[in-house]
């Protein structure tokens, strides 16, 4: 376990200064020619922290790095600079080899502030208490395993409950819990005896039996018809209420958001442009690139169809990121100062549209907010 | 506005179609649907997945795989029933009357043919024009929708997601079609380029005088464009209305639940209201009403007779409907809708 | 367990529900599971050993008697009985066709699955390797390979030394194949969520990987049988098999040899040219057709249409008055609620 | 990637294949026991060990194996000089250089016709899936791949030499080799029949079972539902939509089977006795004639080296995708 040796204030999850870049592939005449790689800057330096029992949403369009954070805060990527802290304790992918538990730092070694103080957790621990649940229900099953092999995945991977009926009264449970009852019926069925719905709630039971502390939701809802997106998000909510597991929701629905999350991360070209509590990102947003966003969300109103902001053009490829503001080539608020410097985080100094302030929590990176 | 006008279109009376599976099973995916689309409209076909409004464009273009078979019903086109033609006569219709454009613009282009070329396929395929001038209308297209015409010698492949839909629609648009059927046109881009597509359809329907109908999933979108909304569940219409009738007076109890499924930024509430259960398969339809088994108002009748689509008589909600445009009826397949009598 | 034992048989009850109603997956497994059953049970077929020369009742050998002198398939140009070599021969036919087919399956499924699981440079290596070894011609290459290793008097039989050469040659084609598969396999997102989970490598690629391309790897075998078949029985019958042990292709090196065509002795040549046809024909329809079933990729067409889709008959009866526009009285749902 | 890259590869790939061919070519042979000296003069002639060292030193084999012996075969096969056959006495690039034009002329024309008939076939066969029309091709094709090619010529031999009166054997009648080319061509055409026909039917199946997959399988794209919603009728959208695509695994297949062309030349070849490279090689093993066999195995492995060079990049003028980034 965890040692609970962190104060209640402390984050469940912190990113720290989180960079991931891939390399392009070379093509041979590049190789031979000794051209310069080129670098996909999928997430170019971003923080942000989740406390225990909230959801924050990483929200934006596809290719700005949503699913790459996801996917390095699982350990299925490994960062190429930053830090992620785990319940207090810093993640680190070498640890994995070296020390199969915690990775006590030597004294006198080199490290960051944090390192020395804060121990570590290996890749093993956080599988077990950092879970991730997937976009494709239809993708995320093996076709080939039944619902109880799949859901009991998590323990028998990691060692856990190794006796048979033990593992068969948490799967048990866990399928229960994830609303497929009675959970019996389900354990000898393949995954193409379910619908889309009844698959995803079989992911779901896959994270739960591990009893997580954190779950990485990637866009679990956008492969579901309408009236059964409800049901998972009711289903990840209750997960939430009732055990306080915390929730990193990614997602480019601007209307799950406004539902589901805790506070929003507003994220565009590899950058965090915004993020603030739910309710005041939504009804005040400060960056114009959010502005735009929630101004074309479909309303499933005619009688509330209103002026769209819609932005010219697409959003550049993340190989070549504009200088100074990345969103400024297609800003329609750009003006001389976005051309002279990268604006970082910063929080509205007077009301912008007259609205109230977001107070100290909602920031955007904008220089219109000086 | 064009609804006014009482001369319709197309329209769909009791279309009915069947697909045989693997074991010679029958899937009823398209159940008795009946609809109008007026000049100049754009009419919204929703449903989830599965419910058959994908067959029901499919039946009307006449382009159903072999295990596909229309059982019965008509499409009058301007009069004409279109399943009354043989495939001959059917092909001048198509594109040349009604064009079409799908959800994954670069599976619907052909890979190893320009996208000039793609455009002006169906111009000289129709006999609309010479090859000279129809290189000019390629060029006209192009700039309608927002492509450099330099660019009308690349391959789909070298296009971008958003331009592949300009594109698609920029095709669709060749030979100057009556209606425009858009199968999910949106459903696979990003919410600004989805923004950016469906402005640039409303702008050349309007410039065009087009209909369209549009095949979504997505309530949101069909709200933003549409005139009025055809709802389907497992095949047959749940509820036809107008957009506003629909959306701000729905009375089928599918519609109801659907919508207060759908998030809205504007008034975002606790709980996301579900509803339970599984779309029907349909292969396996109950035999009452389609929705009775997730329907949290059905009645004893429900489960033994499957409603028909009426009138909605019993309007609890405001009279709305027949208030404001009295000639604008608005139907619901649901036996709540329908008045007592009828019931017995 | 008792529960993987009713999925084992769950499993193999839907596989055959899907195969026995397939004509061609049963009739290639009749041709291949006949000829194997020859082979296991040749003594039993026929009174006289492969070195056996039939004579008359003068004592002299007879050769190239025709099926009507000695049935049931006549003699050869060395009076032997064409129907013992041809039972026999199965034995060696199928037998070196098995093992080479064997090696390169067991060679290319590990190959395949270890290069496209880990990638880099082993997976890179490998492909440039197949990569060549598809371009250079693979019949002169055996005829030279074979050749040299003769020419070594190595004491191994000729048997051997085809078995080696055919299967060190084509794993090739498996490897890539299955390489492919399991690239594929490999970015589906159950395997990284397995990984999330905090599943080792040996865990995915024995719980995830090897059940997704077993099926492949089955059919495969099965199309690889076929192909060393074909290629053994072509090497010996240039030439290069066991003469004291002939195979199906060394009975037609013999028959081309020695004249068979201009003694028009039809009975020679044409029964082992049409087992060979028969095994490899058996091999290739259940290959093909287990691949179907246990990769199934295609559903429909769209050119299957057309004039057939609408169904007249019933078309006719939808003909009734129907009147759904909104501006008049009546409607569908007035006039058939009272029906 | 795009065109440039792409052929560099190929290139590339080809440079690589023709050195292993090469140094197998090579040492295979040096592997080989027995003095080649000794075979050279051939097995009955006496001569002094002061003559065979003065003839080892002529012919560099007191150099080492490697690197001189290697690098000094490299320039003379760079230079066309591929040895001297032990059972012709003859240089053996002449031998082959009369041999190619016959194998060229035979493998072209049963390239030709199979690929032609192996798209039209596969097309229809696609096209009416499930139709006795489909069925039956399918039948033939896969008969005809599961057939051994020798055995198929066999038949043919048996049966066109008996019923229809065609020659047996041989590129050209003995009586006509030293007429002008053109006054022999039917006589030559004659012999090609049955040999050009084994070749057709056995390339055929697999080219039409590829066409008719790869058919099945762009016919399933939604680009193809998108031309019928044109208006076009199910011969344009074959002619001008799927023929294009479907024809892309062909021509790869095409150009990976070169080798699979060849084994059948050699078969073909030895069957009906024509004088080609096959028979050439079929020969040179049975006599045991090294230089010979080294230098028809060489010969046939350039050539299908640069076919399939050939063959890529006709591709990239195929498939857009390829030709431009």
């Amino acid at each position: 376990m965890i040692e609970e040796s962190t104060t209640p204030t402390e984050p469940m999850l912190q990113v720290d200064q989180l960079v991931k870049h891939f390399p392009v592939p070379q093509s041979l005449w590049g190789l031979l020619t000794r051209r310069k790689a080129a670098m996909v800057r999928a997430v170019d330096n971003v923080s942000f922290s989740i406390e225990k029992g909230e959801v924050l949403a990483l929200v934006g369009e596809s290719g700005c790095g949503k699913t790459t954070i996801a996917r390095t805060v699982i350990g299925l990527e490994k960062p190429t600079s930053g830090q992620i802290i785990f319940n207090g304790h810093l993640v680190d992918v070498v640890a994995r080899q070296q020390h199969p538990e915690f990775a006590p730092l030597e004294p006198g070694s080199p490290g960051t502030p944090e390192q020395k103080v804060l121990p570590f957790v290996s890749l093993r621990r956080l599988h077990q208490k950092a879970q991730m649940i997937f976009q494709d229900p239809y993708e995320s099953l093996d076709p080939r395993a039944t619902i109880f092999d799949i859901v009991a995945e998590g323990l028998e991977v990691n060692g856990l409950a190794r006796k048979r009926s033990e593992r068969v009264e948490k799967v048990q449970r866990a399928l229960d819990e994830a609303g497929l009852r009675p959970a019996e019926d389900y354990f000898w069925r393949y995954p193409h005896e379910l619908s889309g719905g009844q698959r995803q709630r079989v992911v779901i039971a896959g994270a739960m039996v591990m009893e997580p502390d954190l779950i990485v939701a990637d866009e679990p809802v956008s492969m579901l018809d309408v009236s059964i997106r409800a049901d998972i998000l009711n289903l990840l909510r209750q997960m939430r209420n009732q055990r306080g597991v915390s929730i990193l929701f990614i997602t480019h629905d601007m209307g799950t958001v406004a539902y589901f999350a805790d506070r929003v991360a507003v994220m565009y070209l590899g950058r965090i442009v915004e993020i603030g509590p739910t309710r005041q990102v939504l009804q005040n947003p400060l960056h114009p690139y959010t502005q735009a966003l929630l101004s074309v969300v479909p309303v499933p109103n005619p009688r509330l169809r209103r002026k769209r902001v819609i932005l010219q053009g697409e959003t550049p490829n993340p190989i070549h990121i504009p200088l100074y503001c990345r969103f400024q080539p297609r800003c329609p608020r750009a003006f001389e100062r976005c051309t002279l410097a990268d604006p970082s985080l910063m929080q509205p100094v007077r009301n912008v549209s007259g609205a109230v302030s977001g107070g100290e929590q909602h920031q955007a990176a904008c220089f219109l907010l000086e | 506005m064009a609804l006014e006008s009482t001369q319709t279109l197309l329209s769909i009376r009791h279309l009915s179609t069947e697909f045989t599976g693997s074991g010679g099973s029958l899937a009823r995916a398209v159940d008795d649907v009946s609809f109008d689309i007026h000049p100049g409209e754009t009419l919204g076909l929703v449903g989830e997945s599965g419910c058959g409004k994908t067959t029901t464009m499919l039946s009307i273009m006449r382009l159903l795989p072999s295990s596909g078979r229309i059982t019965s019903g008509q499409i009058l086109y301007d009069g004409v029933d279109l399943l009354s033609l043989n495939e001959r006569e059917m092909r001048r219709y198509r594109w040349k009357e009604m064009a079409m454009i799908f959800q994954s613009a670069m599976n619907a282009l052909n890979p190893v043919v320009t996208v000039g070329d793609q455009i002006r396929e169906p111009i000289l395929q129709h006999d609309l024009m010479d090859h000279e001038a129809a290189d000019r209308r390629v060029d006209e297209l192009l700039d309608l929708v927002g492509i450099s015409k330099a660019r009308k010698d690349q391959y789909p492949h070298q296009y971008s997601g958003g331009m592949r839909q300009r594109a698609m629609i920029a095709m669709a648009l060749a030979c100057r079609p009556r209606i425009l059927f858009a199968d999910e046109p949106t459903t696979a881009l990003d919410v600004m380029i989805q923004a950016q597509v469906l402005e640039l359809l409303q702008h050349v329907q309007r410039e065009l005088g087009l209909s369209v109908m549009l095949v979504t999933h997505d309530l949101g979108v069909v709200a933003e464009v549409s005139d009025s909304v055809v709802v389907m569940y497992g095949g047959k219409v749940a509820e036809y209305g107008t957009s506003d009738q629909v959306y701000n007076s729905p009375q089928h109890p599918y519609t109801q639940r659907l919508l207060e499924a759908f998030p809205d930024l504007n008034a975002p509430g606790e709980v996301l209201a579900s509803i339970p259960g599984y779309p029907p398969r349909l292969n396996d339809l109950p035999p009452g009403c389609r929705f009775e088994p997730r329907c949290d108002q059905r009645i004893e009748l429900c489960s033994r007779l499957s409603p028909e689509l009426e009138e909605v008589t019993n309007l609890d909600h405001g009279s709305l409907t027949s208030g404001s445009k009295p000639f604008l009826r608005h139907l619901a397949a649901c036996h709540l809708c329908t008045s007592l009598e009828k019931r017995q | 367990m008792s529960e993987s034992w009713v999925l084992i048989k769950r499993n193999l009850q839907e596989f055959w529900r899907a195969f026995h109603r397939n004509k061609m997956g049963i009739l290639g497994a009749l041709l291949l599971g006949s000829a194997v059953l020859v082979a296991v049970f040749a003594p039993l077929l026929t009174p006289y050993l492969p070195t056996d020369t039939i004579r008359d009742e003068s004592g002299l050998g007879m050769t190239f008697a025709s099926p009507s002198v000695h049935p049931p398939l006549g003699t050869d140009d060395a009076g032997r009985d064409v129907w013992t070599t041809l039972v026999f021969g199965a034995r060696i036919s199928l037998s070196i066709g098995f093992l080479a087919g064997f090696i390169s399956m067991f060679l290319g499924s590990t190959l395949g699955i270890l290069a496209g699981y880990f990638g880099g440079w082993v997976d890179n290596l490998l492909m440039r390797v197949t990569d060549v070894m598809l371009v250079i011609p693979d019949l002169p290459l055996m005829l030279v390979l074979v050749a040299t290793v003769r020419q070594l008097k190595l004491n191994v039989s000729p048997l051997v030394i085809l078995v080696l050469v055919i299967g060190l040659l084509y794993w090739t084609s498996t490897a890539r194949l299955i390489r492919s598969q399991v690239l594929s396999v490999k970015e589906r997102q159950f395997v990284a969520r397995s990984r999330a989970i905090g599943a080792g490598h040996f865990y995915i690629m024995r719980k995830h990987i090897i059940p997704q391309v077993m099926p492949l790897i089955v059919a495969n075998t099965v199309l690889i049988l076929s192909t060393s078949i074909l290629v053994e029985s072509g090497l010996a019958f240039l030439g290069l098999g066991d003469p004291t042990r002939p195979s199906w292709g060394a009975m037609l090196n013999f028959a081309f040899e020695r004249n068979a065509i201009s003694n028009n002795a039809w009975w020679f040549y044409l029964p082992p040219g049409l087992a060979i046809v028969w095994v490899t024909l058996g091999c290739v329809m259940l290959g093909n057709v287990l691949e179907e079933l246990l990769n199934p990729r295609l559903t429909a067409h769209h050119l299957e249409g057309g004039e057939n889709m609408i169904s007249r008959k019933e078309a006719n009866l939808a003909t009734r008055p129907v009147n759904l526009n909104r501006n008049e009285p009546g409607s569908i749902a007035g006039e058939r609620s009272g029906g | 990637m795009d065109r440039r890259d792409y052929l560099f590869r190929k290139l590339i790939l080809a440079l690589v294949t023709l050195l292993v061919v090469v140094v197998l070519d090579f040492f295979l042979f040096r592997v080989l026991p027995g003095d080649p000296v000794r075979s050279v003069i051939g097995r009955g002639v006496r001569i002094t060990p002061e003559n065979q060292a003065a003839l080892r030193a002529q012919f560099g084999l007191d150099k080492p194996v490697f690197p001189d012996q290697f690098f000094d075969t490299l320039v003379q096969w760079a230079t066309g000089n591929l040895g001297i056959s032990w059972s012709l006495r003859q240089p053996v690039n002449q031998i082959l250089a009369a041999r190619l034009r016959n194998t060229l002329m035979l493998v072209s024309l049963g390239e030709f016709f199979a690929i032609i008939l192996g798209i039209v076939l596969g097309l229809v066969a696609g096209w009416k899936r499930k139709t006795p029309l489909d069925v039956g091709a399918l039948i033939f094709s896969l008969v005809a791949w599961s057939t051994p090619t020798f055995w198929l010529g066999i038949i043919l031999l048996a049966a066109g030499s008996s019923w229809l009166g065609l020659p047996t054997g041989g590129v050209i009648s003995p009586e006509n080799i030293d007429k002008p080319f053109l006054a022999v061509l039917p006589d030559i055409g004659k012999h090609l029949i049955l040999p050009t026909l084994t070749l057709t039917i056995v390339y055929l199946g697999e080219y039409m079972l590829i066409m008719r997959s790869s058919v099945l399988e762009v016919l399933s794209e939604d680009y193809i539902l998108t031309a019928m919603a044109k208006g076009l009728s199910h011969w344009q959208v074959l002619y001008r939509h799927a023929l294009k695509n479907a024809m892309l695994p062909v021509v790869t297949l095409v150009a990976l089977n070169l080798g699979f062309t060849v084994s059948g030349a050699i078969y073909v070849e030895t069957v009906f006795s024509y004088d080609g490279l096959g028979r050439l090689i079929q020969t040179a093993l049975v006599k045991q004639d090294y230089p010979l066999l080294q230098g028809a195995f060489l010969l046939l492995a350039v050539s299908v080296i640069l076919a399939n060079l050939v063959a890529d990049i006709l591709y990239t003028y195929q498939d857009p995708r390829v030709r431009s980034a």
